[in-house]
């Protein structure tokens, strides 16, 4: 069952005194109850925007977002929609991620409270995210970053939400505490039977984890398929870059593959396919024309 | 031939022991991965080569440059080996330029006082080595400003800088790290490329076990300051020996798990 | 925030007895003073001596008798004066930071006119407006003050709107009063009683500037600033301004030693958000 | 909560800048436009504040200026009120104002019975001289001082100019201006006494308004030595606060400078520390010690005030606490349009000033 919907979804940022910056120019993308997206790509390339626009903190400028069959509405000064409740997100930053004057189990308790859960402690979902029970007496700042991402996540959990979001939430971490991290993420949210949704610059992550993979260049989704697939098929010159330029810890010294040129400025993306600057590939319709389609929007992968 | 050893080097800040006997040994022409979680002391390794450990940190061991201890040396003596004979890379060239300088002056002016080049000549070895780290248009990026240029431009520009006086040894402190994947390919292979060239040592400090597999000849995994294994990259990545790399390795999202 | 450290700072502790003695001068001025502060009874014009340690003015009157009971004007006004703009500036400026758009608008477009002019000035034609008197002056001082605040309080505010407890607190279904109560003032209350702290000292210059120019305190009341001023008619009899401006010299230096020691002890992009705009 | 954009998006938007797309069009004009747009809109807004603030509050200047048989006398006073244009609706007589401002002309003193112009013409120069000889001595004294204090952080040096700093935070001014008058005038008959220059000169002839430069540029060298010698003690006992301030100021400028990343790069190139000091450090340093020396430039013209009353300076201070106290709307009005005049001419300098230390401001 489908439970997230983004349809031609477009964000733009405005900042006084500098062209309009179009983060997102038309992505779509659905997650379905149980499933887990991972959404990835470089940065600048949109897919925080994306992700924040899900969650309303960031309005659409045009496109659509549905949620469990209600559109997602900006979050303004007033409270946040009650059939939204159901849409949480962990963030990047676990040293910004909780309140540094609460202590942690009242923190937790705001989630149980929004899913109007009376029986659960938050001493439970400590114990859900692998924390012992007595932290809840604790201040964030006692806890290691690995620790914080853990209460965070156990804090947007006791919401009982259907569509969980994590931003980048294993970024800030050390390599040995990502993987875990993310698993965590993947089979608590499974278990519920919530939808994940986990962006990420780091595909060897999201590899692990997720069930689809949406691949994010310049404000647009260039390819989504089943993880497996494009891991072992990618067919976007971009994703093959993308894989390509992963080195791998195999010891064998293999250089990655180099992707030519940079990112271009989102405020003034280049005419026709937006990777066509940088593709190897390149012909003259990418130079052209957009190619507007999926779930591969390349000219090479044009459906019949 | 080994350019510089370390040996037995200690560093404690404020009472704290933050390297407890860490020994290295770089060579000519090859790279030298140092990995290891954060706060493992990879990055203050990396620092105290140059002497630019924190306000208040002492050492001891030894840090041989050929025949003479860094560690020992006056401050002026360091000095001109800094920049001259051993350079540095940081991790974010977003904040390891100065914004406010132009590309071209923070490329010449370590030049001209250790070269003693006049401003025409250094411009021109600026220039030189713009197109050398493949920067497009050299006589226009000059005299431009950090902020005009993209992260991995940036770092180029700052692998440029280090490189501008010849050094002998290029200490870089994950200098891929603030960069994305695709961008962070051409970096290690300009430094791959720069090293086999140019015959440097290379000291390439990174948590990232992929960049140490596709770069490094040698590896040394570091943990709460010593050196646990060090050896040639195929046997540390794919056979270590000691417990704690086998966990790193394991931690990751490879093909095993 | 480590204040207990801060505390241990030498010159916290210099500052701490200083503000402390004064208080007590204040309260205890009717025990402690020699003589009434107004009676007129001395020798005229009578240099520092045995009976009268300060001299005494041009009606006779005790000078430390009258800078003891000073205190009990000066320290207990500033304090009001720099509360009521920490609340009003304060809560001016959360609320300029939080909603944003048209309330931040007009809250701060206000605030930079206020801003545009010297404070003295613009509390003297207040003050001259509103006639001379020590409650006037204190009025005057909070139109020019509360803008500092607003603008720290808004910075802060800001800053922490953004930071993700918040935003997570409000997907989590918080009100925006409730995101401002517990999320956003508690973490913006620890810079701000260091700049109150800071604060007081300027306060009590301005107030008792006010009252130098003869816009505040009205005689005879015993306030260090017009006791400036009357000592600048008779002033080579040193004595008569000389102590009441040592009075507002230690107070302010007290006030300033305490907030400087705390506000090293925040971290240093809240405290130079403090220092640039708490001028 | 408005919409902001993630600082990925941030990134991308200022990083992603392509090449030579910013040296277009003269961006140093636009920005400067900008500021110039912004401060117009908010000298109408001063001109709007002195306005109300000058007429919304109590206290009537017919009781201040008429003597109190005059006032018993309705006619008299309805004609002093028509006269001054006090009869008309406020809206009606703010346009007047404002009017009457565009075309430089901003009423008759309802004291000096002089054109408000006139008046500010004499007293502007007069305060502009003393406030910039101050924020100089403020700039080279607190910067230095701030220097050596971040450079010798944590020793004896540092801890002394911290107290002194403080100290100099802390003193009233009218106080210390009426002490450095009592005892290098009245005691020590070192400093020459109250004015701009000897009594028994005559001022030199005008060009800038400033005693010390027309004297020099006339060529009068005793004039220019009276008058430097006249404006030393007020200029330094107003700078005393600015120089605490901006010691404090500067070091913790320098200090968090000093932990940047792109320091520690410098030294690893082996630059010596003076380069490092002055190129790396200082730069960076300036662009906040710029805009806390322009705030506090507001401050000193504060101190103008309370210091011009102790050394009769004929300042705008002195005129703008005559003005007040006895009511002279014209006059206070004047006044306000000046300091907030030269309020925007302080923020535009300091903006000029960011723009040409930082490359990022001009190149935006």
């Amino acid at each position: 069952m489908t439970l997230l919907t983004v349809d031609d979804l477009v964000v733009e940022h405005r900042t006084p005194g500098r062209p309009l910056v179009r983060a997102v120019a038309g992505a779509s993308l659905t997650v379905a109850a149980g499933e887990v997206v991972g959404l990835v790509g470089e940065s600048g390339c949109g897919k925080s925007t994306l992700a924040r626009a899900v969650c309303g903190l960031n309005p659409a400028a045009s496109g659509t977002i549905t949620f469990d069959g209600h559109p997602v509405t900006p979050l303004g000064l007033r409270r946040r929609n009650r059939a939204l409740a159901g849409i949480q997100m962990v963030f990047q930053d676990p040293y910004a991620s909780l309140n540094p004057r609460r202590r942690v189990g009242a923190q937790i308790a705001d989630g149980l409270r929004t899913a109007g859960d009376t029986v659960t402690a938050p001493a439970d979902l400590l114990e859900r995210v692998g924390l012992p029970r007595d932290f809840a007496g604790r201040h964030p700042h006692e806890f290691s970053g690995g620790q914080r991402q853990r209460i965070a996540i156990a804090r947007a959990l006791a919401a009982r939400p259907t569509m969980l979001i994590g931003d980048e939430p294993i970024s800030a971490l050390d390599a040995s505490a990502q993987a875990q991290v993310a698993r965590l993420m993947r089979d608590l949210a499974v278990e519920s039977g919530a939808g994940l949704l986990f962006i990420s610059h780091d595909l060897s992550v999201v590899r692990l984890i997720a069930d689809r993979i949406a691949v994010m260049y310049l404000g647009k989704i260039v390819e989504v398929g089943r993880t497996a697939e494009v891991w072992a098929d990618p067919r976007h010159p971009y994703t093959k870059a993308l894989l390509g330029a992963i080195p791998a810890p195999d010891g064998a010294g293999v250089l990655p593959a180099e992707l030519s040129g940079d990112v271009p400025d989102p405020a003034d993306p280049p005419p026709g396919c937006r990777f066509h600057p940088r593709c190897p590939v390149a012909m003259d319709v990418c130079r052209e024309r957009e190619p507007a389609f999926g779930p591969v929007a390349c000219w090479l992968h044009e459906p019949a | 031939m080994s350019l510089l050893a370390i040996s037995d080097l200690k560093v404690s800040i404020g009472g704290k022991e933050i390297l407890r006997g860490v020994d290295l040994d770089l060579r000519a022409g090859r790279v030298h991965g140092l990995a290891g979680e954060s706060g493992s002391g990879k990055t203050m390794t990396g620092l105290a080569v140059l002497g630019l450990l924190p306000h208040g940190a002492r050492t001891s061991g030894r840090i041989a440059l050929g025949e003479r201890d860094l560690l020992a040396m006056p401050a002026k003596e360091l000095n001109t080996v800094r920049g001259g004979e051993v350079a540095m890379v940081f991790q974010d060239p977003a904040t390891s330029l100065h914004p406010m300088l132009s590309v071209g002056r923070q490329l010449t002016e370590h030049m001209r006082h250790h070269l003693g080049l006049d401003k025409k000549q250094a411009r021109a070895r600026a220039l030189e080595l713009l197109g050398q780290v493949r920067i497009p248009g050299p006589e226009g990026a000059i005299d431009r400003y950090p902020h005009q240029f993209s992260g991995g431009m940036r770092q180029r520009i700052a692998i440029a800088i280090a490189l501008a006086c010849s050094p002998k040894v290029l200490i870089a402190d994950e200098p891929t790290t603030a960069l994305d994947v695709t961008v962070q390919a051409g970096v290690l292979r300009l430094l791959r490329g720069l090293c086999d060239d140019l015959g440097l040592a290379v000291l390439l400090v990174t948590h990232d076990l992929g960049v140490m597999s596709a770069v490094a000849d040698e590896v040394s995994v570091m943990k709460e300051g010593l050196v646990v294994e060090t050896g040639p990259r195929g046997q540390v990545l794919r056979d270590p020996t000691h417990p704690y790399t086998r966990a790193l390795l394991e931690s990751l999202p490879g093909e095993t798990s | 925030m480590k204040l207990p450290q801060a505390w241990r700072q030498p010159l916290a502790i210099v500052g701490g007895v200083i503000a402390l003695a004064w208080i007590v001068i204040a309260l205890a001025a009717p025990l402690l003073a020699p003589h009434d502060p107004l009676a007129q009874d001395l020798p005229r014009l009578a240099s520092p001596g045995p009976g009268h340690w300060f001299g005494t003015d041009q009606l006779g009157r005790d000078i430390l008798s009258r800078v003891m009971y000073g205190a009990r004007l000066s320290i207990p006004l500033t304090l009001l004066l720099v509360v009521l703009s920490v609340l009003i500036g304060g809560l001016l400026g959360a609320c300029a930071g939080y909603f944003g758009k048209w309330v931040d608008e007009t809250i701060m477009r206000f605030a930079d006119l206020v801003f545009a002019f010297p404070t003295i000035i613009l509390a003297m034609v207040v003050a001259a407006a509103l006639g001379a008197s020590l409650t006037n002056a204190v009025l005057a001082v909070l139109v020019v003050a509360w803008p500092a605040y607003a603008r720290v309080t808004r910075g802060l505010v800001l800053g922490v709107r953004e930071r993700e407890f918040v935003v997570s607190g409000r997907l989590l279904g918080f009100s925006a009063w409730r995101s401002l109560r517990v999320d956003v003032l508690p973490n913006v209350t620890g810079p701000i009683l260091v700049l109150a702290t800071l604060d007081i000292g300027t306060a009590l210059l301005l107030l008792s500037g006010l009252s130098f120019l003869g816009l505040g305190a009205k005689p005879p009341s015993p306030e260090w600033g017009a006791m400036v001023a009357s000592g600048v008619e008779v002033f080579d009899s040193w004595w008569v301004a000389t102590f009441p401006g040592l009075a507002i010299l230690t107070v302010v230096l007290a006030f300033n030693f305490l907030g400087d020691t705390l506000r090293d002890a925040l971290d240093p992009r809240t405290a130079r958000a403090i220092k640039e705009r708490a001028l | 909560m408005s919409p902001t954009s993630s600082s990925e998006d941030l990134k991308g938007d200022t990083a992603r800048r392509k090449p030579g797309r910013s040296g277009s069009r003269s961006p140093l004009i636009r920005f400067l436009a900008r500021r110039v747009l912004t401060a117009l809109l908010l000298a109408v807004g001063i001109t709007l504040v002195t306005f109300v603030l000058t007429n919304l509050v109590p206290g009537d200047p017919v009781s201040a200026n008429l003597g109190q048989r005059a006032l018993g006398d309705p006619a008299i006073v309805a004609q002093w009120r028509a006269e001054h244009g006090l009869d008309k609706p406020l809206p009606q007589q703010y346009l007047m104002h404002l009017q009457g401002v565009v075309q430089g002309d901003l009423g008759t003193s309802q004291q000096s019975h002089r054109p408000v112009m006139d008046d500010l013409a004499e007293s502007v120069p007069a305060t502009l001289e003393l406030a910039g000889a101050a924020i100089l001595i403020s700039l080279v004294a607190g910067v230095a001082f701030g220097v050596v204090a971040a450079l010798r952080r944590d020793r004896l040096s540092d801890h002394l100019l911290r107290v002194l700093s403080l100290i100099g935070i802390s003193v009233p001014t009218f106080w210390l201006a009426l002490m450095a008058f009592y005892v290098f005038f009245y005691r020590l008959q070192v400093t020459p006494g109250s004015g701009r220059i000897d009594p028994t000169m005559s001022p030199p002839p005008q060009v800038t308004g400033l005693y010390t430069i027309d004297s020099a540029l006339a060529g009068q060298w005793d004039v220019f030595a009276s008058a430097v010698g006249h404006l030393i003690t007020p200029a330094l006992v107003l700078a005393l606060y600015t120089i605490g301030l901006l010691t404090r100021f500067t070091r913790s400028a320098v200090l968090e400078v000093l932990g940047q990343d792109y320091v520690r790069a410098a030294r690893a190139k082996g630059l010596p520390g003076r380069v490092i000091l002055f190129r790396y450090v200082l730069r960076s340093a300036l662009v906040p010690i710029i805009t806390v020396a322009g705030l506090a430039f507001g401050s000193l013209l504060s101190g103008t005030v309370l210091v011009e009353a102790i050394f009769a300076w004929p300042g705008v201070g002195q005129y703008a606490y005559k003005s007040a106290t006895t009511l002279d709307l014209p006059a206070v009005m004047g006044v306000g349009l000046v300091v907030g005049g030269v309020y925007l001419v302080i923020n535009l300098i300091v903006d000029v000033l960011y723009g040409v230390i930082d490359p990022r401001v001009r190149l935006q």
